[in-house]
């Protein structure tokens, strides 16, 4: 699992790579959570080369979600792979988040 | 008349969730599941996987038995799951959907929503669970 | 102190192998084997189980038992091997490189080939082999 | 595991992919025995998606090898994986077999 953040003016992308589980979630939660502490306005979570994902990773996005909520902050999932999608579906949540096509799609 | 595949014994800990999949996905694509039936099956038994590491034992518990056996039928393969953590009744626990904005609460709802058959039967005595899931294989590829 | 990442048991028959080599393979490159590493010990480990599947019982014998212990310790990797075969005296056979133009007899050789120790112990009372693969993991990698 | 054959004039292609194992090299001897045994006067085993072959997969290799040579005919491999290679050479058959890199340098 590989956690990537870089900034685009105002908005952090935090590219996910790999297997995002019980194990490595924990990284993911404090990544996205740190990149809505931080000066951005919008967060993007790149989940392009996500493998799998669990329902703890799952847990890692809702509560960047909420977090983004009660700070007037912009959070969406960019090229959410089809590993990803297939999980955000059966969790009922694909229509809770944002979800853009790609990074220039979510900026543009 | 099913046959036991395998069994594995292992640690509940988070780090050996990766090995376990991985022997999920391996069984699960021989049996004849095709790309989408692995990946969901994968998914259901990591979550009850991770259901014993986080919920079967004290932290500090050291000794965390968690047991898996994969058994194969003309029809279906059944991953059946054990621990000896305190015997619970998750049949008691059946959420809808679980809250959109609640973080947690979701691995029962996946493995239930993936899987054929879902049985759980808590151990003798109080001790240990032992969850059983389903999934039927498609007739074309059995 | 070794550890035991994961004990496995299966029938001995060919259709586990490719099993049990997947698992071999996740074990060791989560050790830090890297990928020639890897290779190397999944070829070890699979001749070795196929030695069982081979040797070990009779071919009509259903009961079949082989079981696949995982041990790992900060500076290397171990793979148990356990049948309940005829206890035979492995290190009595020490072929120098195998006779080209001989279609078999390359299992144990490419296995002390390839891992840096191996350990045979015939089981108590005639029955029943104990065979142990080590392999060091880099430095750079532990 | 796959085995495909195709001619070429008198030259008979096995083409293997995937594990070549003890499950599977059955397949493959036979394979390779039903190539020598027919018409053609070459037999090349063409290894470039052989993604793992154990010892009785390489004694394949060997029996048809010697085959061969008990029927003057022509016997190599061609295109040889870096996992088959790699086999070949902690055995010491990679200088036991004919190695082409290609079909057609096999063929020229
Ligand atoms: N193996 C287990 N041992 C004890 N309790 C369990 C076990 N599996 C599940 N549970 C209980 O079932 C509840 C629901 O589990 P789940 O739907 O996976 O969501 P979460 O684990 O996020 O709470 C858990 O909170 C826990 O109380
Ligand atoms: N687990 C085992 N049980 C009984 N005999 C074994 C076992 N493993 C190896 N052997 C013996 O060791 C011999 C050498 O094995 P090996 O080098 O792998 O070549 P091969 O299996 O092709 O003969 C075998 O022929 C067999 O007699």
């Amino acid at each position: 699992m590989n956690i990537t953040t870089t900034t685009r003016d105002t908005t952090a992308i935090v590219s996910l790579s790999g297997d995002v589980d019980l194990e490595t979630s924990p990284q993911v939660r404090k990544a996205l959570l740190a990149a809505l502490g931080s000066g951005s306005d919008a967060v993007l979570a790149d989940l392009a080369e996500v493998t799998y994902i669990d329902s703890s990773g799952v847990a890692s996005l809702v509560e960047a979600l909420q977090k983004a909520r009660g700070a007037g902050k912009r959070f969406a999932l960019v090229a959410v792979s089809d590993a990803a999608h297939r999980v955000l579906e059966l969790a009922r949540l694909d229509r809770v988040f944002t979800i853009h096509a790609s990074v220039e799609d979510a900026c543009g | 008349m099913s046959e036991a595949l395998i069994r594995v014994q292992t640690r509940a800990v988070a780090e050996r969730l990766r090995l376990l999949r991985s022997l999920v996905r391996e069984t699960a694509a021989s049996a004849g599941l095709g790309d989408d039936g692995v990946r969901d099956v994968v998914l259901a038994v990591d979550e009850a996987c991770q259901n014993v590491v986080r919920h079967a034992y004290a932290q500090a518990q050291s000794e965390r038995p968690l047991e898996l056996e994969v058994l194969s039928d003309a029809g279906s393969l059944t991953f059946v799951l054990r621990d000896a953590g305190r015997a619970v009744d998750l049949d008691a626990i059946r959420p809808g959907p679980p809250d959109a904005l609640r973080p947690g609460g979701r691995g029962l709802y996946l493995i239930r929503q993936v899987m054929d058959r879902v049985e759980h039967r808590p151990g003798p005595g109080g001790t240990g669970n032992e969850l059983r899931l389903s999934k039927l294989i498609p007739r074309e590829a059995r």
